[in-house]
């Protein structure tokens, strides 16, 4: 029947079609792979050596051999800034990897067993979000010493109950859907339900949520810097250099606003990215006209 | 409908919420009665003498000590008039006549002796270097005090602000604090927990000159920024270690003056002896070299403090003025480490030797502003001549625990060298093997010279003593002294009579600071 | 009605009690031992090394030789009595040091949660009836430019440009109503850019709702239509996201009174975790918990309330 | 059953097309239909759904969402409600021409009493007080047999049943008795029994209000039950039209033929195939790749609507053949 057909090929060209229209994914999806390629390619693009100290020059304005200045021990902050990029994004990839992947199998095996094993799983869940997640992470951070690591495994700890609590909302919706009671009554083994028919239907959101989340870990981590609990110096971390700035708030206001600028830039890409990929999931929100 | 009446009454919470607040934004200088605002900056836990001291004591002037200090840090006469030893354990102290507390009780034996008492329960260290046993009223104007061991270095350590004196009513029936009622030329009015800000009024029957000023107020704000802003538009009069890279441009503020003194705490490094390459004097000596002490000053300190030549400061009684220290010389530095065989053979930058380059980790901590920019300033330094160090900045206590474990290389730490102003107590607590096992430094002579400074009671002889230490110590240099703690006063014009005494643990007002309009 | 909301509470009572036990271990396995990071904190300042014999005697003092769980158990068995224990650092009890500090932050809170919302919500519709016009596009875009702005940064943003430049508001402390302004703006800004994204889709969602085609075929105005039918609808999902935010303002408080030096309940944790104080962190997280779990309270019961059909225990 | 009066008509639509820009599509949901409805008259405007019949209804109300756009003419009682202005359209909803909404699960605002959004017609139009209006929506939930209507009023949507919530958008739509009711798809996820409830209450009110109907329904049966006329829909056109009577005993195109022999009572024959997307229509006859007696010209020929009998019209090539 052609008209079977006809119906997919309109399905790829809705996709062509959606994307050229929704500038904002495009946009955002580039301004992410830019800033990937930045963490890539960062010891190629710096100007100057990130960690070199050059006490004559400190605090110089932004100027042609420093393009965002100099910091307090005269270092290029364009160049920290750059390395920064990495330190947050492979920081944030490994917390985003690691908290995701528990996050989802947790979610999956509670939405699907149900009973004690979800009860305990989601009452975990509460108690780690009985207060507010930063509060958590510096309790843990004080506590393993300041430092990147201890930043990565608090954030972790803190961040996969998300994902959970969303697969498990999945599950539970889809678990009742006729094509799972089909694949089970066909005899396949609740494992192979779970990886086969279950999983491919939650990666969507779970995408969606792991883009947004990264735009909240990197804000998390400059955070626990900016308290001086993440990264130490002479590591370059954004939420570092901005406290660092702190004193000079008057006199070179550059020192804190570029490591700042770059964070939001960053945020902002990976929340706009998140934002568009709803959209693109969720076509319940594009503009239909009424039948 | 509903929603219209949650909004309204939304509105007037917030307009009520505003005007309750408001009756308490006052501006800081009224006319008529003089009142200096001062802007603190550590937070304002709490004003138990017994724990602080400096506060209640240097800051707030409301607690006196038994013992005063001249700036060169001899002791001199305050609540007690004269002291004597009149036994290895035992001392003799005559109080000051006619002094009273704020509440009017008179300042006798057996208020100090509650005071002191009190003092060595609560505060375990001040029971540490007192070495406080007993304290009996002989009479209404004697104290006797009895150590467990003989301590020459009682008397100094009852300049320490912890042990300043409180009448019995400043405590409850169940021991609880109220208020510390003390001996001051200020007398505390209300304290605010929540904002941590201090009101005293002037103390109209102190025994020394009354104050000028009627009103004295303290504000905690312990970021810096927000005190140099806080006097800059006028909120406070007063204040002290603003960011040191504001101190120049404050300077030129018209109405605004700011002043640089170095106070009793040197910038150290300490190293694990125990360990190669520290144990080799050559490589201490060349790392010593390795350290350009002015630019850190210079560019880290902007000024705020001075290069260190030996453990203590110039200007005190008992500092060896001859010490000629190490100043900044590279290429000497180099010299000696090859003569230590250390070379770069391998042509990486980094000095080798049997196959091991030599790499070692800085700690030190945040707490005090200056410290990790120095660090990394000393990093660059010692990259120039082939040492590869890396920083690690960590909270100060995560740092005591590491170096007590063994597994460390250098600490940096700013250590206050005058606690107790006397000869020994510093040279006793960082440099006798008994007592600073971490660094690992054992000098039979430099032990058994300390022991003797801390029993003489002849004071030229103590400080000869202690200068000969000194002496050995900059030969052997087993900790590196980098610089003198600068501490910057920034105030308005015209507050008067400010005379910084180094002696104070950050900076120390006086009953003669007053304000001319 | 009362039958869910004592549920609600006993499961609440669990959870905080299970959070403390949380924090009660994570603060022990901590490098630093607990008595030298007391004695410097407290007594000796930071760079003092602190003696064998001050060490036993503070461990002494405050047996915190006990094996953790009796620790826990002495300090459990006081707080339910009110008694929260004394403060390691401050000395004081952990309780009457709360009651100081806790109207700071609230009033903070509170205020923040009011700008925002006075804010957002009407933005939110503007945006929503005003669809794709200039106005929506710049709302959506600085919603998503506050969402984004870390909070320390805008503070800095907000000093440097007001108390610096115009010189309009104090730079920090609690002493006046203009202190307040710039750290209520700052905790606000977030909170009010999700609100508002939140409130223009869910207004979005229901003006295509067939009742409010129903409401216009029965000839009412266009305000009538949202005014009468659509704004209660929307503000459903709003009344959720607004008690999330909540707890995420607790967290925001805790930076924003650093920065703003702030004496509120956020900054006075963070100074006790660093010093280990470990009867004020318990406090202070307890307090938290027991907040953040009555707003969540607080917002099904709303949502009860404006929402027939969950109306509890009432038949149908 | 009314007899139809030759006077001038309540409604009469001239060559009315509604299109919808939906990206940069256009697509034309209703393609010049013209019709006319007398007073106290009942129409049918039958089809399959997706046909446009909804759309057709809405315009006439103008409630169309923004990206939509009308042409043609659309006169009630003289005035063109295409160029009215929104206060004259606004007067003209729910006075002049009442509508009873498709779904009645979701037509009624799930947070309002059901008896406080029939009031809010009543005091919109009539200008009575609180009291008055209670009373006679009290008395309207009792003519359309809901029990206990006075405890019934304060209930939410969710706490009626289907057949009642139907019952309160009837009342909702008939309240301010307006000349015009405009019935979308009344039978539509109602069982047997309610569905005769339905179209006997509608038949009543009709009657008693002596007021005209649009009917719009897939159910061919319920047309032929209520209708005096009928008017069939196919992809955005009217396809043919005529009384209920004419058209039952003798349908002349293709499409009506196939629909009334789907009827259960009449074998229950599907229609094979899909009615097209609007936005790619066929050239000829839109009805051409599902029309068993199509021959090659209705592929390429698009048919005009013809009179084909007294006050019945067809739009195809063949109609009297088959």
């Amino acid at each position: 029947m052609d008209t079977t057909i006809a119906v997919d090929k309109s399905y790829k060209k809705g996709v062509v079609r959606f994307v050229k229209q929704d500038k904002l994914l495009v946009y955002s999806a580039a301004v992410v792979l830019i800033i990937i390629l930045i963490a890539l390619m960062a010891p190629l693009i710096m100007p100057h050596d990130p960690t070199a100290v050059s006490l004559t020059e400190k605090v110089n304005p932004p100027s042609f051999q420093y393009p965002c200045g100099t910091d307090p021990l005269g270092r290029c902050v364009l160049s920290r800034i750059i390395q920064g990029t990495r330190t947050s994004l492979v920081a944030a990839a490994i917390i985003v990897a690691i908290s995701g992947t528990g996050g989802v199998l947790l979610g999956l095996i509670s939405g699907y067993k149900g009973g004690l094993v979800d009860s305990l799983i989601m009452r975990l869940v509460d108690v780690l979000l009985a207060f507010p997640s930063i509060i958590l992470a510096m309790a843990l951070v004080v506590s393993m010493g300041p430092g990147l690591g201890s930043v990565i495994i608090a954030l972790t700890l803190v961040h996969w109950t998300g994902y959970a609590r969303l697969v498990r909302a999945e599950v539970l919706t889809l678990k009742q859907s006729e094509f799972v009671e089909a694949a089970r009554a066909m005899g396949n083994s609740s494992v192979r339900i779970l990886f086969k028919y279950i999983l491919p239907n939650v990666i969507a959101p779970v995408i969606v949520m792991a883009s947004l989340d990264i735009a909240q870990i990197v804000l998390s981590m400059a955070s626990l810097s900016f308290l001086g609990l993440g990264a130490q110096p002479p590591d370059a971390e954004w939420g570092a250099m901005i406290n660092q700035g702190r004193e000079f708030i008057r006199t070179a206001p550059h020192v804190t606003l570029f490591p700042g600028l770059a964070l939001m830039v960053t945020i902002l890409a990976f929340s706009l990215l998140g934002d568009s990929l709803r959209d693109y999931f969720d076509p319940r929100l594009r503009e239909g006209y009424i039948e | 409908m509903k929603k219209r009446s949650l909004s309204i009454v939304l509105c007037i919470l917030v307009v009520l919420l505003t005007l309750s607040t408001s009756g308490c934004g006052t501006k800081a200088v009224s006319s008529g009665n003089q009142t200096l605002v001062v802007g603190e900056m550590w937070k304002i836990n709490n004003i138990d003498p017994a724990t602080n001291g400096t506060l209640t004591m240097e800051k707030a002037l409301i607690t006196e000590s038994l013992v005063g200090t001249k700036p060169n840090f001899e002791l001199e006469p305050n609540l007690a008039t004269e002291w004597k030893r009149i036994a290895p354990n035992t001392w003799k102290f005559t109080l000051r006549k006619e002094v009273k507390f704020h509440d009017g009780t008179p300042l006798n034996a057996e208020a100090v002796k509650w005071s002191l008492m009190r003092a060595i329960t609560i505060n375990p260290q001040i029971l540490s270097f007192t070495k406080i046993k007993t304290v009996e009223a002989e009479n209404d104007t004697t104290v006797v005090i009895t150590t467990t061991t003989p301590n020459s270095d009682l008397p100094a350590s009852l300049h320490y602000a912890g042990t300043s004196i409180i009448a019995s009513s400043s405590v409850d029936k169940d021991g609880k604090l109220i208020k510390p009622i003390g001996t001051g030329s200020f007398k505390l009015d209300q304290f605010d927990p929540s904002t941590g800000d201090m009101k005293m009024s002037k103390n109209t029957q102190y025994w020394g000159t009354v104050s000028k000023l009627d009103k004295l107020e303290i504000r905690a704000l312990p970021d810096p920024n927000t005190r140099a802003l806080a006097l800059e538009k006028g909120e406070i009069d007063f204040t002290c270690d603003p960011p040191y890279n504001e101190l120049e441009r404050l300077g030129k503020v018209n109405g605004l003056k700011v002043q640089l003194d170095k106070t009793a705490r040197t910038y150290i490094i300490e190293m694990n002896l125990n360990e190669a390459p520290f144990n080799d004097v050559k490589v201490r000596k060349a790392m010593s070299y390795a350290v350009d002490r002015e630019s850190i000053v210079k560019n880290v300190l902007f000024g705020c403090g001075a290069a260190a030549k030996g453990p203590y400061m110039p200007g005190m009684a008992w500092t060896n003025e001859t010490l000629k220290g190490y100043p900044y010389d590279p290429e000497k530095a180099k010299q000696l480490l090859t003569e230590a065989g250390w070379k770069d053979s391998d042509g990486d930058g980094i000095v080798d030797k049997n196959g091991k380059p030599m790499k070692i980790t800085l700690m030190t901590y945040p707490q005090r502003p200056g410290l990790p920019p120095m660090a990394e300033a000393v990093q660059a330094q010692f990259k120039k001549v082939g040492i590869d160090l890396k920083t690690e900045i960590m909270d100060s206590t995560a740092m005591t625990e590491i170096a007590s474990k063994g597994k460390w290389d250098m600490k940096m730490s700013a250590f206050a060298t005058a606690m107790i102003p006397s000869p020994s107590y510093h040279l006793n607590i960082l440099y006798h093997s008994k007592n600073n096992k971490v660094i690992g430094y054992n000098n039979a002579e430099i032990d058994k010279l300390i022991d003797q400074c801390m029993v003489v009671d002849d004071q030229k002889e103590k400080y000869d003593l202690s200068k000969r230490v000194q002496q050995i110590l900059e030969d052997e240099e087993p900790v590196l002294p980098i610089a003198y703690y600068g501490v910057a006063t920034a105030m308005k014009s015209k507050v008067n009579n400010f005379v910084f005494n180094p002696t104070a643990h950050d900076y120390m007002l006086t009953n003669e600071v007053n304000i001319k309009e | 009605m009362w039958r869910f909301i004592f549920k609600r509470l006993a499961a609440t009572i669990l959870v905080v009690v299970a959070a403390s036990i949380l924090t009660f271990g994570i603060l022990h396995l901590t490098p630093g031992t607990t008595p030298v990071t007391i004695l410097k904190y407290a007594f000796i300042g930071l760079e003092e090394i602190p003696t064998d014999a001050e060490i036993t005697e503070i461990t002494a003092r405050y047996k915190l030789s006990d094996p953790l769980y009796k620790q826990y158990y002495r300090w459990i068995k006081q707080a339910v009595q009110g008694n929260l224990g004394d403060s390691y650092v401050y000395r004081v009890p952990v309780a009457e040091l709360i009651r100081l500090r806790f109207p700071a932050t609230a009033l903070l809170a509170a205020l923040s949660v009011a700008l925002s919302l006075l804010i957002a919500i009407p933005l939110g519709i503007l945006c929503a009836v005003k669809r794709n016009s200039f106005f929506d596009h710049l709302g959506r875009i600085s919603a998503l430019f506050a969402v984004s702005m870390p909070s320390f940064w805008l503070a800095y943003l907000l000093i440097i440009s007001f108390s610096l430049g115009f010189d309009l508001f104090p730079v920090a402390g609690f002493r006046s109503v203009p202190s307040l302004v710039l750290p209520c703006v700052t905790l606000a800004a977030g909170m009010g850019a999700v609100t508002m994204r939140i409130m223009r889709s869910s207004m979005l969602d229901v003006m295509s709702q067939d009742y409010i085609l129903t409401a216009r075929a029965k000839g009412l105005y266009e305000t009538g239509v949202v005014s009468k039918h659509a704004l209660k609808n929307a503000f459903l999902p709003v009344v959720t996201v607004v008690g999330l935010q909540f707890g995420h303002m607790l967290g925001g408080s805790v930076i924003v009174e650093t920065v703003f030096a702030w004496p509120g309940i956020g900054k006075l944790l963070i100074d006790s975790i660093f010093a280990k104080d470990i009867p004020m962190v318990q406090g202070c997280i307890l307090l938290i918990a027991m907040t953040y779990a009555l707003v969540n309270l607080l917002v099904d019961l709303s949502y009860a309330l404006m929402d027939p059909r969950i109306r509890y225990g009432r038949e149908s | 059953m009314v007899t139809m009066q030759a006077s001038s008509p309540l409604l009469s639509i001239r060559a009315l097309s509604t299109y919808f820009q939906v990206k940069e599509t256009v697509v034309k949901a209703v393609d010049e239909v013209s019709l006319d409805i007398y007073p106290q008259e009942v129409l049918a405007l039958v089809g399959e759904t997706g046909c446009g019949k909804s759309v057709l209804a809405l315009s006439i109300l103008r409630l169309l969402p923004k990206n939509s756009q009308s042409e043609g003419s659309i006169r009630y009682k003289g005035l063109e409600i295409l160029e009215a202005s929104e206060e004259e359209l606004r007067k003209m909803r729910g006075k002049e021409i009442g509508m009873i909404p498709q779904s009645q699960a979701t037509s009624l605002n799930p947070l309002l009493k059901v008896g406080w959004q029939v009031m809010e017609v009543l005091q919109l139009h009539k200008k009575v007080g609180k009291l008055e209006a209670q009373e006679s929506v009290v008395n309207l939930f009792s003519r359309l047999q809901l029990p206990d209507p006075a405890k019934r009023m304060n209930y939410y949507p969710h706490q009626l049943s289907g057949g009642m919530r139907q019952r309160v958008l009837v009342s909702m739509g008939v309240a301010c008795k307006p000349n015009l009711i405009l019935v979308d798809e009344p039978t539509k996820g109602l069982d047997a029994v309610l569905r005769k409830e339905v179209v006997n209450l509608l038949g009543e009110q009709a009657a008693e209000n002596s007021s005209s109907m649009m009917l719009i329904t897939h159910d061919f049966s319920v047309a032929a039950v209520l209708a005096d006329r009928i008017a069939v829909m196919y992809a955005g056109e009217i396809v043919e039209m005529g009384s209920s009577s004419g058209i039952l005993a003798k349908p002349r195109h293709p499409y009506t033929q196939s629909l009334i022999d789907s009827l259960p009572g009449r074998g229950f024959k599907p229609i094979p195939g899909f009615s097209p997307s609007l936005s790619l229509l066929p050239p000829g006859c839109r009805f051409q790749p599902r029309c068993r007696v199509a021959c090659p010209k209705c592929a390429s020929l698009h048919p005009e609507i013809t009179e084909t009998g007294v006050n019945h019209y067809v739009r195809c090539l063949y109609a009297d053949r088959s």
